[in-house]
Parts: C-alpha cells; sequence; structure tokens
C-alpha cells in the first residue's frame, strides 16, 4: 500500500520534473535562433503594424516573412548602440546575410489558407489565429496556438462560413 | 449554385496531348520511375483513349477521346468510399480529400471510366519537376487515391478574387488547366446550369455524348463526337 | 521502510512514466516540430512574363507564370495571333530547361575524353584562336557550320558570319529552311503562306501540319476553320495520324511514292486539260516535254500498279485538284527526309505549277524578308550532303562549329559519323546540354535557356508577317552560360577586326530589327484585340489608329504586348515569274522503277511524334513518361502494327518483340493499331538518347538503311525492311494486302 | 491426492494422472515431440518474414505489392475472401451437424470452429494490409460512411468473429476444467477459462442452453458475412462482379473450401497425434458426401453465373469473360474448373475412390480451386475495364506472396498452438457420446420409425 502511494507520488514529480527540464531545455533552442527578434520592441515600442513587414497580409495567400533586406531598411544604422540584441541583426546586415527564419504558423500543404481572404475579407484579427505577438519578447512563443482543423472548424461553424472539405483542401 | 461540366470537342482535337502534360504539371501529378510506369503504375488524371471504328483499311478511322474525371452527377465512386474521401460538391465537383482517404481503392474499383489513380509509392519527382511544382497544389503523399478535381483550387483562387474585387464569379475567372491550354480551343468549360456560358452553348449539337451513358453516372464531361455524318 | 528488488523497480519505472508524461505535455503545449528554418520564405508572389517559345518554328508567344521570380509553369498568350492561347506538350514541358540537371552550367573544354568547365574568356580565346589560323592558313573551305535555330535572326546572324568570314558551309538545319529548299532550287523562290482564305482544296503530301509544320497550333486552328467552311483537305501521307483521321480522304501512301502520285495527278490535269495554259506557256519552256513524259509514263493504271493506289482514287483526286478554283499541292520537310526527297518535291511544284500556285501567298512588304540576303545569297544550299561528303571524304573537316543540331541523333549514319567527328581537329559547339552531337566536341559555350535571352521570333505562315517577343524572364541568367548571338558576333569582331557592324551585340541586333517594324508604322503589337474587318480597311486606306513614339517607348511597348503582327499588309498571289524555268525541266523527276517490296519483310515507318520533330524530347522527364502512354507503354520502344498482319504472324498484343534489320536487331513491343498500312510497322521517334535527358528506349533510325537523299543529305525513315525475329511472315499474305503486287502478278 | 485442486504438491508430480479412456486426446497439451518445434521454426521463419515484408511495405508504400492500375486489388483481397471463406468451415458445419443431431459430428466440430477463429482473424487483418494509409484505419469510425460496403464488412466480420470465438469458447469450456482439474502448468490459465465449471447439472444445462441458442444465431451471422463479402463486388459497376447471384455464390463456395480445408485439417492432425480411432474412415466418408454435394451446387452456381453472362453478351461482360475462358486467365480457370468440380467428383462419386486418401486429394485440389476462383473473380473483372483500356497486368510480388505464405504458416501456428492448449477432439462430447448417444439415438429413432403395433393392429382387422 504504501509503495503504491509512493509511486504514485513519484509519477507526479517526474511528470512535473519532466515537463520543466524539458521546457527549459527547449528553451535554451532559442539561442539557436538566428536573430533574437522581438515582436515587442516592433510593435509595441515602435509602433510598427504588422502589415508593414508582412506584407501579404491583406493581398495575398501567404503573410510573408521579410527578409535582410528588408530589415536593412532600418538596420542598417544602430539605432539604439547600447542594445546588444540589435547588433546582431546590424551585424547581419552589413554582411546581407540571409536570416534562416524559423516558421512557427504553417499550414499543411493540403490546406488552402488565404491571408487576404481571412485578413481583408474575413475580417479576421490576427491575434484570432497566433497569439498576441506585440506581447512576445523574444522568438520563442509564449502560449502558441497551433493551427489544427478544429481551429478552424469552429471558427467556420460559428460564422456559418462554407464547411465543404474541398473548400479548403485540395 | 453553379454546376461546372466541361464539353471536348473530338471533330477540333487533334490528340496533341497538351492537356495530359498541363495537368500533369499543374497537378503535380507524380512521375513515376520507369519500373513502376513499366508495371502500368503511371499516373495520369488526364487520359487519352483510343477508340478505332472497324471498318476496313483505309476507310478505318480512329478517334482518341481525352480522358478525365467525368465528374458523375451521380458517382460511383462515392458510394462506396468507407470514409467520405470523395463526395460530390454543391457546385458537381467531385472532389477528393486526400488527408481523409486510408487508401482501400475501393473507389479505383468502382469507377467505370477508370480514371481514379493511387500513389504507390511516396512522391519522387525528377528534379526539374520538383522545380517547377505548382505551389497551389499539394503533392500527394503515398497511399491515397487522386483524381481530377477540374483544378479546383483555381477555382479556390478565383472565387476569393472575385470577392476581393466585389463582383461575381466571371466564367473566363476558371477554367481547369486542361481547357486552358487546348490549342484547337476544342475543351469548353463552364456552369451547365448557366444557359449563356459557353458550355451550355456547345451544348446544343447533336453530336453530343457522354461515355457509358447506360450506366447512369450522368457523366458531367460532354463530348462532341467527330464523326459529322 | 525496506525496499526491494521489486519495488525499486516500480519506483524507477514509476518516475520514468512521469517523466515521459511531463516531456509529452510539454512537446504539446511547446513550438511544434514543423517550426523548421526557412532560408528564404518567399512571399509566394505570383507574376507573369511573356515571351516567346522556341521549341518548334511556329513561334508561339507564352505566359511564363513566376512564383517568387522563378518560372513555375508556361501557358500560352490568349492575345498572340499564332497560339491564341494554345501550347503544346513541348512547350508546357519547356520551363524545365532553366532547371534542368543535365544543362551545362559553365562553358566547358575537353581534357582527356571529359568535359573540365573553364572561364568564358578562355572558352572565347579557345575557338577564336582556332578560327584565326584556319584564316590565316586559307582553308575557310574546310570550316563548317551546322545551325539549327527557330530564329530567322540568328540563322541570318550565322550566314552574316559565314560571308563575314569566308566559311561558306553553312548548313541552316531548321525546319523552315529545309523545307524551302527544294522551291529554292526549283524556282528561286519561296512562297509564304498557304492562301487559306482563297484556297478551297488542298492536297497535302506527308505534312504532318497539326503536329509537325512551321506552325502547328496556328494551322491546328486554322484547319478546324477551314474544314468548317467545307472545303476539303487530302492527306497523302503514310500514317493515319490524329490530324488527318477527321479528314474525310486519306491516300496511304509511302513518302518515297509521292513524286509518282503527284505526277499521276498532274497526269489527270493534262489530259483533262484543265490547267492553267496561259501560265505554264507564258512562263517557261519545257512544258511541252514534260507534258510528253507525263501523259507517256504516268497512266493512272500505272501509277496505281506502282503505288498500290487505285486508278479510282487517282482520278477522282485529280477532279478534285482541277476542279478546285484555287488548289495547292502542299508539302513541307517532312517529304524530304527521303532517298528521293527532292524529286518528290519538285514533282509536287510541278503540280502546282500547272494551276500557278493558286493557292499559296506571297506577302508583299514583309520587313523580315530583306535582311541580309544579299550577303548570303552564294551560301544558301549547302546540305547535309556535302556534310556527309566531306566527313567521309580523305581530307576532312578541320573545324566544325555546331549551334543546336543534333546532326548526329538523327542519322542512321550514326556510328560512322561519330567514328569521323572523333576525327575532326576542331569541333566547338554552343549546345545547351550535353546530347549525342555535342558529346564529340572540343569546346561547349552553352548558350543561354530561352527563358534567358533575347529575340525576336518571325513568321510568315499567317498570311501577314508576325514577330513573337522572346524576352528573359528571369532578372538574371542561372548560370555561367553565353547568348551564342553574342558569342557570333564578338567572334566576327574578333577575327575581323576591320569589320563595320552597327551592332555591339546580340540585344543591339535585335534592336535593329525591331526598327524595320517601327520605321514601317505598319501593323500592331499583339497585345491589342485583333483589328476588327473596319479598322483593317481604315488601314488600307492609310489611316492609323496607333500613336507610336521614340523607338525606345516602341521597343518597350513591343516587350510588354509580346509581339508584333501586321494583318494589315498586303497579300499577293505567289509568283516566281522567270525564275520558273526549272519546274518542268527538273531531270530527275521520281522514277518510274520503284522496286516492290518483298513479300517477307515489313517497311519500318518511323515517324515523328506530335510536336517533336527534333526528337529532343527525352530532355523532359514528363514528356517521355507521356511518350508511350496512348498504347500504356512506357520508357519503351513501341511498335504499331496492323492486327490483321500481326495475327497472321501469330504475333499478340503488347508482346515484346525483336525486330531485324540489315543492321542489326532492337526491341519494340508491339501494339495492335488498325490504321497501320498492313504491310509495314510504324515506329515512333524520340527515344533512344544516349546521353540527352531520360535514356530509355530505342533510337529507331540507328537501325534504319543508310539511306539519304543525295540532294540534300536528310535521311531517309520510311524506307527500311525489317523483319520480326520469330516471326515468318506467310508467303502470299502481303500480295493479299497489297493491290500493286497483286496487279505486278497479273500482269506477269 | 488426485482430485485436490488446491494441494500444490500435486502438481509437482507431473503425468501422474488416472488412466483415462480419452487419453490420446490429451497427449498433445503433455508431450511435445521434436518435430513439432522443427515445424514450428519453420513456420514462424515464414510468419517473421512475411512480417518484415510488411514492415518494408509499411515504409515505402504499396508500390511493393504487383498491384497497379487497373489491377489495384490483387493477392490481399484474395486472400481475405478466401479466408474468410474457409472460415466459413467451421462455425456453420459445426453448427448445422449440431443443429441436425447428426452424431458423427463429435470428434469434428471442435477443428472446425477452431479454424473459423483462426482464419476469421487472419482473413480480417488483410483489409487493413492491403489499405494504403494504415495509420487513417481509425478513420473508419470517425467519420464511417454507412453506404459503403466496405464499412458492412467490418461491422459482419466483428459480429461473426464475436461470434465464433464465443461458439468455439462454450463448448471448450468443460474440456478446460477437466484439464484444469488433471493439474497442469498453466494451472492459472485454465483456472481462468474453466469460470468454475464443475460439471454440475445445472452448469451442464446452462451450458447447453447457451450453446444451442448460439449455434442457431451463428448461422445467419455466417451467411451475412459472405454475403456481405461478395457484395463488395457486386455492389460495384465492374463487369462480371455485378452481378445478384454473388451472395448464395459466395456462401455456397464458402462453405465448399470451410469443408475441404476441415478434412485437411482432421487428416493432418489424425496422423500427426494418432487421432485415427476417433476420427474414423466413416467420419471422411461423410464428410467427402457433403463435399461433393457442395461442389456440385458450386457448379450450378457457376455455370449459371458464366451462361447468363455469355447470354447477355454485353460487351464489357464478354471482354472479361473471354478474358477467363480463352484468353490471359484461361490457365486458371479451367485450372479451377479441374480442381472444383472434376476432381471431386471422380474421387467422391467412386465408391472405390472415396478412401481417406481420396477425400484427402479432393479437398486439397478444392482448397486450391477456391483460391483460383478468388483470383478469377478478383483479377479479370479489374484488368479489364469497361472501357477499352489495354489489358491491365497483374504479377504478384514477393511481398503479396510472403504475406500469404505468412498467413498459411499463421493458420498452421494458430492450430499448433490451439493443440497444445487444448484437447483438438472434445473430450467432453466424446464422453457424452459414448454415455448417451447409443440410447438417444434409439430414443430418437423409435420416436420417429412406425412402431410394430401398426402390423399387430392389421392382423387384429
Amino acid at each position: 500500500m504504501k509503495n503504491k502511494l509512493l509511486v504514485f507520488i513519484l509519477i507526479l514529480i517526474g511528470a512535473v520534473a519532466g515537463f520543466f527540464i524539458l521546457s527549459f531545455h527547449s528553451k535554451s533552442s532559442a539561442d539557436n535562433y538566428p536573430v533574437p527578434f522581438s515582436h515587442y520592441v516592433h510593435t509595441t515600442v515602435h509602433k510598427i503594424k504588422c502589415v508593414n513587414c508582412h506584407r501579404g497580409v491583406e493581398t495575398r495567400e501567404l503573410a510573408g516573412i521579410p527578409n535582410i533586406d528588408y530589415c536593412s531598411m532600418c538596420h542598417s544604422t544602430l539605432i539604439n548602440s547600447k542594445s546588444e540584441r540589435e547588433k546582431i541583426i546590424y551585424q547581419l546586415v552589413k554582411e546581407n546575410k540571409p536570416i534562416q527564419w524559423k516558421v512557427y504558423y504553417q499550414v499543411p500543404d493540403y490546406v488552402f489558407f488565404s491571408h487576404r481572404r481571412h485578413v481583408k475579407l474575413g475580417k479576421l484579427e490576427c491575434t484570432d489565429c497566433h497569439v498576441d505577438m506585440t506581447k512576445q519578447d523574444s522568438p520563442d512563443l509564449k502560449g502558441f496556438s497551433q493551427i489544427i482543423m478544429p481551429l478552424c472548424f469552429n471558427c467556420h461553424q460559428r460564422k456559418n462560413i462554407t464547411t465543404d472539405c474541398g473548400d479548403c483542401h485540395h | 449554385m453553379p454546376r461546372y461540366g466541361m464539353i471536348i470537342d473530338l471533330n477540333k482535337c487533334n490528340q496533341c496531348e497538351a492537356c495530359i502534360t498541363a495537368c500533369k504539371l499543374e497537378n503535380n501529378v507524380q512521375i513515376v520511375s520507369k519500373e513502376n510506369a513499366d508495371m502500368g503504375r503511371a499516373m495520369f488524371w488526364m487520359n487519352m483513349l483510343t477508340i478505332s471504328y472497324t471498318r476496313n483499311y483505309p476507310d478505318i478511322r480512329s478517334e482518341s477521346l481525352p480522358m478525365l474525371c467525368m465528374q458523375c452527377d451521380e458517382p460511383p465512386c462515392i458510394k462506396v468510399c468507407p470514409v467520405r474521401a470523395t463526395y460530390k460538391r454543391d457546385d458537381g465537383i467531385v472532389a477528393q480529400i486526400y488527408p481523409q482517404c486510408i487508401g482501400c481503392r475501393y473507389c479505383m474499383a468502382n469507377c467505370p471510366y477508370t480514371v481514379k489513380v493511387f500513389n504507390w509509392f511516396k512522391d519522387e519527382q525528377p528534379v526539374e519537376n520538383e522545380k517547377t511544382c505548382n505551389p497551389d497544389v499539394s503533392v500527394r503523399p503515398k497511399g491515397v487515391v487522386e483524381k481530377c478535381t477540374f483544378c479546383i483550387h483555381r477555382l479556390q483562387k478565383a472565387k476569393e478574387q472575385a470577392k476581393a474585387e466585389h463582383r461575381k464569379l466571371r466564367e473566363e475567372d476558371y477554367v481547369p488547366a486542361c481547357a486552358e491550354v487546348c490549342a484547337a480551343q476544342a475543351i469548353h468549360f463552364g456552369d451547365l446550369d448557366d444557359p449563356n456560358s459557353n458550355v451550355s452553348k456547345a451544348m446544343h449539337d447533336y453530336r453530343k455524348f457522354t461515355l457509358q451513358e447506360e450506366l447512369g453516372t450522368k457523366p458531367k464531361v460532354y463530348y462532341l463526337s467527330a464523326k459529322t455524318e | 521502510m525496506d525496499i526491494n528488488r521489486r519495488d525499486f523497480v516500480k519506483l524507477v519505472g514509476g518516475s520514468l512514466f512521469g517523466l515521459a508524461i511531463g516531456s509529452a505535455a510539454d512537446a504539446v503545449l511547446k513550438l511544434p516540430k514543423s517550426a523548421e528554418p526557412v532560408l528564404y520564405n518567399g512571399p509566394r508572389i505570383e507574376s507573369w512574363k511573356l515571351t516567346a517559345c522556341t521549341k518548334c518554328p511556329g513561334g508561339c508567344s507564352l505566359r511564363i507564370r513566376l512564383i517568387d521570380g522563378l518560372p513555375v509553369q508556361a501557358f500560352g498568350n490568349p492575345k498572340s495571333p499564332i497560339n491564341e492561347g494554345g501550347i503544346c506538350p513541348l512547350g508546357l514541358a519547356s520551363v524545365a530547361d532553366l532547371y534542368h540537371p543535365s544543362r551545362l552550367t559553365s562553358p566547358v573544354k575537353k581534357v582527356n575524353g571529359e568535359f573540365k568547365p573553364i572561364s568564358y574568356d578562355e572558352a572565347f580565346k579557345i575557338l577564336s584562336d582556332n578560327l584565326k589560323r584556319i584564316i590565316s592558313e586559307k582553308k575557310e573551305n574546310e570550316v563548317f557550320i551546322v545551325a539549327q535555330t527557330e530564329s530567322k535572326l540568328r540563322s541570318d546572324l550565322f550566314k552574316k558570319f559565314s560571308s563575314v568570314s569566308n566559311f561558306k558551309n553553312l548548313i541552316v538545319d531548321g525546319f523552315k529552311e529545309t523545307s524551302a529548299y527544294p522551291f529554292k532550287k526549283v524556282t528561286g523562290e519561296v512562297p509564304d503562306f498557304i492562301d487559306w482564305d482563297k484556297c478551297d482544296y488542298l492536297l497535302n503530301f506527308g505534312s504532318q501540319m497539326t503536329e509537325i509544320s512551321q506552325n502547328p497550333l496556328y494551322f491546328t486552328r486554322k484547319i478546324n476553320e477551314y474544314r468548317a467552311k467545307g472545303f476539303r483537305i487530302t492527306a497523302v501521307q503514310p500514317r493515319l495520324t490524329p490530324g488527318v483521321s477527321k479528314l474525310d480522304d486519306w491516300i496511304p501512301l509511302q513518302p518515297d511514292q509521292f513524286g509518282i502520285f503527284a505526277l499521276g495527278i498532274a497526269y489527270v490535269l493534262l489530259k483533262d486539260e484543265r490547267y492553267d495554259k496561259n501560265f505554264v506557256e507564258k512562263n517557261f519552256t519545257g512544258f511541252n516535254e514534260f507534258k510528253d513524259y507525263v501523259l507517256e509514263n504516268y497512266i493512272p493504271e500505272k501509277v496505281e500498279m506502282l503505288t498500290g493506289i487505285s486508278s479510282d482514287k487517282i482520278l477522282e483526286t485529280g477532279r478534285k485538284f482541277e476542279r478546285a478554283s484555287v488548289p495547292a499541292a502542299y508539302f513541307d520537310a517532312s517529304v524530304l527526309y527521303n532517298s528521293n526527297g527532292t524529286t518528290n518535291a519538285a514533282a509536287i511544284i510541278a503540280l502546282n505549277a500547272l494551276k500557278s500556285f493558286k493557292g499559296f501567298g506571297k506577302i508583299k512588304d514583309n520587313p523580315f524578308s530583306s535582311g541580309v540576303k544579299n550577303e548570303t545569297k552564294q551560301i544558301e544550299g549547302v546540305t547535309f550532303a556535302s556534310l556527309n561528303e566531306k566527313l567521309s571524304g580523305y581530307n576532312g573537316i578541320q573545324v566544325l562549329i555546331i549551334a543546336g543540331s543534333n546532326f548526329v541523333f538523327n542519322n542512321p549514319n550514326a556510328e560512322s559519323l561519330k567514328k569521323q567527328l572523333g576525327s575532326v581537329p576542331f569541333i566547338a559547339s554552343f549546345s545547351s546540354f550535353v546530347d549525342e552531337t555535342s558529346e564529340f566536341a572540343h569546346l561547349i559555350i552553352p548558350d543561354h535557356s530561352f527563358l534567358e535571352r533575347l529575340d525576336l521570333l518571325t513568321d510568315e505562315s499567317m498570311g501577314a508577317p508576325s514577330a513573337t517577343v522572346l524576352q528573359p524572364v528571369v532578372n538574371k541568367p542561372f548560370f555561367k552560360t553565353e547568348d551564342t548571338g553574342d558569342v557570333i558576333i564578338s567572334l566576327m569582331k574578333e577575327i575581323k577586326p576591320d569589320i563595320k557592324l552597327s551592332y555591339e551585340n546580340y540585344s543591339d541586333y535585335v534592336k535593329l530589327w525591331a526598327k524595320k517594324i517601327y520605321s514601317g508604322k505598319e501593323g500592331i503589337l499583339i497585345n491589342q484585340n485583333k483589328p476588327t474587318v473596319i479598322e483593317q480597311g481604315l488601314r488600307k486606306i492609310g489611316w492609323s489608329t496607333e500613336q507610336i513614339g521614340s523607338f525606345d517607348d516602341y521597343w518597350d511597348s513591343l516587350m510588354d504586348a509580346g509581339g508584333w503582327w501586321n494583318p494589315f499588309g498586303e497579300k499577293v498571289s505567289f509568283n516566281p515569274e522567270i525564275k520558273f524555268k526549272n519546274v518542268f525541266n527538273y531531270k530527275s523527276f521520281p522514277m518510274i522503277s520503284s522496286s516492290p517490296q518483298p513479300k517477307n519483310k515489313l517497311r519500318l515507318n518511323i515517324f515523328r511524334r506530335n510536336l517533336d520533330y527534333k526528337g529532343n524530347m527525352s530532355i523532359y522527364q514528363v514528356l517521355v513518361e507521356q511518350f508511350g502512354n496512348n498504347w500504356k507503354v512506357f520508357y519503351k520502344l513501341y511498335a504499331e502494327i496492323n492486327p490483321q498482319t500481326a495475327r497472321s504472324l501469330s504475333l499478340t498484343d503488347r508482346s515484346e518483340i525483336i525486330l531485324k534489320t540489315s543492321k542489326g536487331k532492337f526491341p519494340v513491343v508491339l501494339v495492335f493499331n488498325p490504321t497501320v498500312k498492313p504491310d509495314s510497322i510504324d515506329v515512333p521517334f524520340g527515344l533512344g538518347h544516349t546521353v540527352l535527358g531520360d535514356t530509355s528506349g530505342v533510337n529507331p533510325l540507328y537501325f534504319a538503311e543508310n539511306k539519304f537523299d543525295p540532294e540534300t543529305g536528310l535521311p531517309s525513315f520510311t524506307e527500311t525492311l525489317v523483319e520480326i525475329q520469330g516471326a515468318q511472315l506467310r508467303s502470299g499474305l502481303l500480295s493479299q494486302l497489297s493491290i500493286s503486287e497483286k496487279k505486278q502478278v497479273a500482269e506477269n | 491426492m488426485f482430485k485436490d485442486v488446491n494441494n500444490k504438491k500435486v502438481f509437482k508430480m507431473k503425468n501422474h494422472h488416472y488412466p483415462d479412456e480419452d487419453e490420446i486426446l490429451l497427449r498433445p497439451i503433455y508431450k511435445t515431440g521434436k518435430g513439432f518445434y522443427a515445424l514450428a521454426a519453420a513456420l514462424s521463419a515464414i510468419f517473421l518474414f512475411g512480417i518484415y515484408r510488411y514492415i518494408r511495405q509499411l515504409i515505402f508504400g504499396l508500390g511493393e505489392t504487383g498491384m497497379n492500375e487497373p489491377v489495384s486489388w490483387g493477392f490481399y483481397i484474395i486472400s481475405f475472401v478466401f479466408f474468410i471463406g474457409i472460415s466459413h468451415a467451421g462455425t456453420l458445419i459445426s453448427a448445422i451437424l449440431r443443429l441436425s443431431k447428426a452424431e458423427w459430428r463429435r470428434p469434428i466440430t471442435r477443428m472446425a470452429e477452431v479454424i473459423t477463429g483462426i482464419v476469421l482473424l487472419i482473413g480480417g487483418i488483410h483489409p487493413i494490409i492491403d489499405l494504403g494509409r494504415p495509420d487513417r484505419i481509425l478513420h473508419i469510425f470517425e467519420r464511417g460512411r454507412l453506404q459503403s460496403p466496405l464499412l458492412w464488412d467490418v461491422t459482419s466480420i466483428t459480429a461473426y468473429f464475436t461470434a465464433s470465438t464465443i461458439y468455439l469458447y462454450l463448448p471448450l469450456i468443460p474440456d478446460i476444467a477437466l484439464l484444469r482439474d488433471r493439474g497442469n502448468k498453466l494451472h492459472k490459465l485454465y483456472k481462468i477459462l474453466a469460470w468454475g465449471y464443475q460439471g454440475t447439472e445445472k452448469q451442464k444445462h446452462i451450458l447447453e442452453r447457451a450453446i444451442s441458442i448460439l449455434m442457431v444465431m451463428v448461422i445467419p451471422i455466417a451467411v451475412s458475412v459472405h454475403t456481405v463479402i461478395s457484395w463488395i463486388f457486386s455492389m460495384t459497376l465492374q463487369p462480371g462482379w455485378h452481378s445478384t447471384i454473388f451472395g448464395p455464390y459466395f456462401v455456397v463456395g464458402a462453405i465448399f473450401s470451410g469443408i475441404a480445408a476441415l478434412v485437411i485439417v482432421m487428416i493432418a492432425f489424425r496422423k500427426a497425434y494418432h487421432f485415427e480411432d476417433y476420427l474414423k474412415e466413416i467420419h471422411f466418408r461423410y464428410l467427402g458426401t457433403l463435399l461433393l454435394v457442395m461442389s456440385l451446387l458450386w457448379f450450378y452456381f457457376t455455370f449459371a453465373e458464366y451462361l447468363t453472362t455469355f447470354y447477355g453478351h454485353e460487351p464489357p461482360e464478354m471482354r472479361v469473360f473471354l478474358y477467363k475462358f480463352a484468353d490471359g486467365y484461361a490457365p486458371y480457370f479451367w485450372l479451377m474448373v479441374v480442381c472444383n468440380f472434376i476432381i471431386p467428383v471422380v474421387f467422391l462419386s467412386n465408391k472405390k475412390l472415396k478412401t481417406i486418401g481420396g477425400v484427402l486429394i479432393s479437398s486439397i485440389a478444392v482448397v486450391i480451386g477456391m483460391w483460383l476462383e478468388r483470383l478469377i473473380i478478383i483479377v479479370p473483372s479489374m484488368a479489364n475495364p469497361r472501357l477499352p483500356y489495354p489489358t491491365g497486368i497483374y504479377v504478384p510480388s514477393l511481398t503479396e506472396i510472403s504475406l500469404f505464405a505468412a498467413a498459411v504458416s499463421a493458420f498452421v501456428l494458430g492450430f499448433m498452438g490451439f493443440s497444445k492448449l487444448f484437447p483438438l477432439i472434445s473430450v467432453w462430447e466424446i464422453k457424452e457420446g459414448r454415455k448417451e448417444s447409443v440410447s438417444i439415438v434409439t430414443e430418437r429413432l423409435n420416436e420417429y420409425l412406425p412402431s410394430t403395433r401398426s402390423t399387430e393392429a392389421l392382423k387384429e382387422i
């Protein structure tokens, strides 16, 4: 009886430990990022709108992630010379080295998803699918929400939009 | 709701097979290896079916029918699908949902036109074809059945474009790749229910026939016979 | 608390289990695995650019679909009068040119039998040094240039180059040039087009107009229109090709008998006296001899005996031809691939002459007709015959320059040709791929793919001069390739420093031609709608509806439009005037002594598949796969046979058999096709490349007999006799099938 | 000493049982020869090779097989129909024999039921092997579409498997109890499986009642299963499949092949385990007669099926017909006719040839023939589509052949495993038969034979 309880407690401890060990471990993976990009600094501090960088949001299927030539428009000079983070991008711009962005929000290729349709025509907010990126200070996302079919489906059903398979899948 | 259909004028078609190539490239249909092609696993969403009239040489004539999914109004394939991977849409297109398909190939067995194809292996395109993949269309994984969908991705894009421009979908907005490239202009595509569409106009022709009418599948791909007499 | 072994295991297991659950939960809540690095996650911006297709002489206008600046797909340009939005399989697949793994990415030099990449400057130096040396040694006659290009501008540049540098041995291996050869030889003039608007009967000798011709896509549409109007076409050709299948009249005849048949028709015209007497008598001498010759030798019954076409059919066809007010007997390069190709063509021209070439037309002010004509007149007419002769001769060629032509593959004599090419001291090639011919080159300066270069593709077969713009769709060339036009211009400057050229590079040269259109102030850009009848009328009386600014503006709008054409220009009927005299004097009309086919052998009829007259489509995997799709025979050579013949040989459908010719054996997959001539076996051409693209299948031409047209040096595609190994043809079978032999037996 | 179950010391004294009159039936459970291990090793090797090929197929896709277009169904579906067909041996035969109170059934029923259990499991797995995406198998339950015959199939096979397993298990209980009582190393297992059966009158009564309910229930289920399998084909538009006769045709074929398989199994174990005293020639004669009847019935159905096709003379149907009769599949077709009709009729209608050997030969022929029949039903129809495409080619690959071999060896292995756990011939039924059947049969006969009184009565008149 005692042993069983002990095993149960140990399972719990193990689970919690496993969760934390691995979450710390994966947190360190943020260091592997090419650029310690902060959405917070760009959007909240400098008041840049999403669409300014993700230019395809209202016009195309893919929102698009800008690369080094776009970054160079601001970062060709050091804006805040104290910032360590900025030096990294400044360096990259100087070397004109494309950034290997990591893409978190992706739909599989058998899904037809268009940003224009959802943002411009459907009048959805960015945060409806993505988390509030304006508060993300590091590339490691807090409270990442996965793009899975129920997410689409619930919204489509709620708003009485087509749920025909062939309208999104091909 | 439109009801999309196609008419192929065999009197105009000169079997250049551009529709086949266009279909293959537009939909990223797998190019199988030599060994597999040899076994009969070549994948074509659009195909040629050669029919020869049995008259004596040299009066003999032959006719080749571009064969694609007939997009039946009463599709035999959807009846047998155990998982609803293939179904008929409201606009008449018989769609195939690849992430849903379990690969039992029952629909292939029940297709009287033999136009469904199966991914026997995982996709291995030649390098140059990988580079020219159409980004609008998914590359199917191994083990699923696929078929012509009247280039449904073009419909999705066209609908969105029309909506963005605050207008209705025009006829020329949505045309499948095969109809677009046909040099002989033998393939007409459009809304069968709209009396003003190209297709409806071409329907009033005594040469009109469908394949295997007797099966009652009611194909939405019609042919105009080349036999004029 | 005592913990025994079992408990310990339980505890450890429990904590591990907990860890696993914890980490799994972590994985679910954390970022997805799909978060993978993407170097350039393009916004997938779609753009379209207009260019032209160089895969056949047609010169269709293409719309290239680019994703993030990279070409992905090709479609036809609906505004183009040539293809009106249509496109052929070759054009569709041709985008792969740009990305092809076996494409040459830089100039290469052969070192110890292997190609080593070198810089362009070095390559150019090697080439120019070699040419300079030849010039200094006064051996210009030992330089041969073989150029295959569908661009008239380019072939004119080659002509210019050879006349400037005195290299007179230039072979322009193009479809149009080859088709024009008999006309040039016989009449000195070449008609520009068939006058579809006037012509009411077309007797088509062997030209697969909708498949392999000057302008297949235009002809496809035009023939549909023409048939819809109720006019008749009679096709004379060995195969019931798809285009022919719909025509009401088809005369199955092997190409080597075309001439006899044409003169049989001429007999009907002469006998009925329904030929254009005025025209014939006014324009040339020797007609009476011709008339006597034909009336004596080409009696329908005799023609029937030789060709197997019943005399009734000959009479019927002859009557159709003579009754038509504007008939045309049409042929093109396809006819010439025969051991008596030129003579056959001459007979067909003579047939047209009897009706004063009514069906053909000429464009009056064609801005593309003049060019470098005068300079090049002396070198026109050099054909493969001279190359064959020279290669097999003792004092061989010193320098061979090959631009695009793959004549080894198109040659039954490939084995010995390869040997001979191996002995040529210096071969330079401009091929983009290493093919069967450029394999022997010592130096290759690869040309740009057609999506990377600039050119104007001209065409007259529509009855109106047109120019389709071929322009680069990518920002800069993918690899270290070089436009052959630029190389030739630099070569001209290098070897003749004192020459004065009005252009620095190829794009200047193209602009020079564009200036002709500009200064003519005629025609319209194809971006616009088709001209209405009213507009055409207005134009004809001198009204202009278009505002053209400076040349630079015009050039830009030409590029945007994708081409130019002039449907307003005046068309005149083709009239070769005094140069006509050769027509009936031509001494080598087809010989009456056509030898009968042996009873135990079938005729190997090598045919070209749709739109692939060069046989180079095996570069594209997608087309190679499609090659035998009709018969479901993939990556293998198939042979079509008449089921009747096959059954008499007890062969089964889709069985693999071996065909035996005098040169060797090759495997084919037999397919039953009831439209094949019972005494022949039809084999497609195009597979069997050894170095180019997909190497599956066999090139049947390598097993064909070495028969060449003595005039042009073009190989014969249909005159090989073949046995099926292991199958004995029952004697007397073919005599049942072939009327000609029946007749002969009766006569004996 | 003998009967005390809870006394552990007894168990250690192996093979010290009381001598049983049916000891030979239980001997395989306690004694295992070298041959058994050799055979098991060989079969396991084949089975594992099959598993290896299947894993390859999982990794590389169905391209590992010989299937193609248009022949998109091949060996797997053939095996599926074939094995499910054999499964009818058991339940149906044993149920019918039980129902008809044929006393000679007693040594047969168990084996028949075991065949059903094992083969149904093997056959039921085949459609999953045949799937292109077995990882998505749950889609059938998530988004199943009841109109699809494939889904009916899943349902009916599951029902049949459940019913037949119970039907196998129930008559096994007294034997398990016997084994439990005798003591064995697997005592715990037997204890659980025996469900506390002590052979009391009440228990006996309940058991017999359960068996009699099940045997009635199992017959319609069995018939339905094979009818539904035939519907997979006959619900389509394929020429050669779209036929109303297919339901009964498949059921007849299934029983036919089932009997044949049963005979083979019986003869094999008779030889291996020396059951000569239990499985006498008379059993085989009776089964042979049954086989002969089924053979004639099969021929009747086949004849009817093809004659109507021939008379109808529809072009697509005729293509398939000719392909079977004269073209590519003619050798298989005529071999099937020889195996399924000529050999059984020759051997079984002749008294001299109707020996155990004769019955064995015809059974083997029938099993081969019925496999060929599945091949002939499936492949030619797929190879000759309705439209005039070139005829498809089908050559099975190593994967398919080795998976078929694996399935067969799994069947044999399963049987061997079963024979090491439970008696292959129902001990209690034999005992019961010995005890009661003579009196029961006499009683029964007396019931329906006319009594001698009638003659006496006549005399009186």
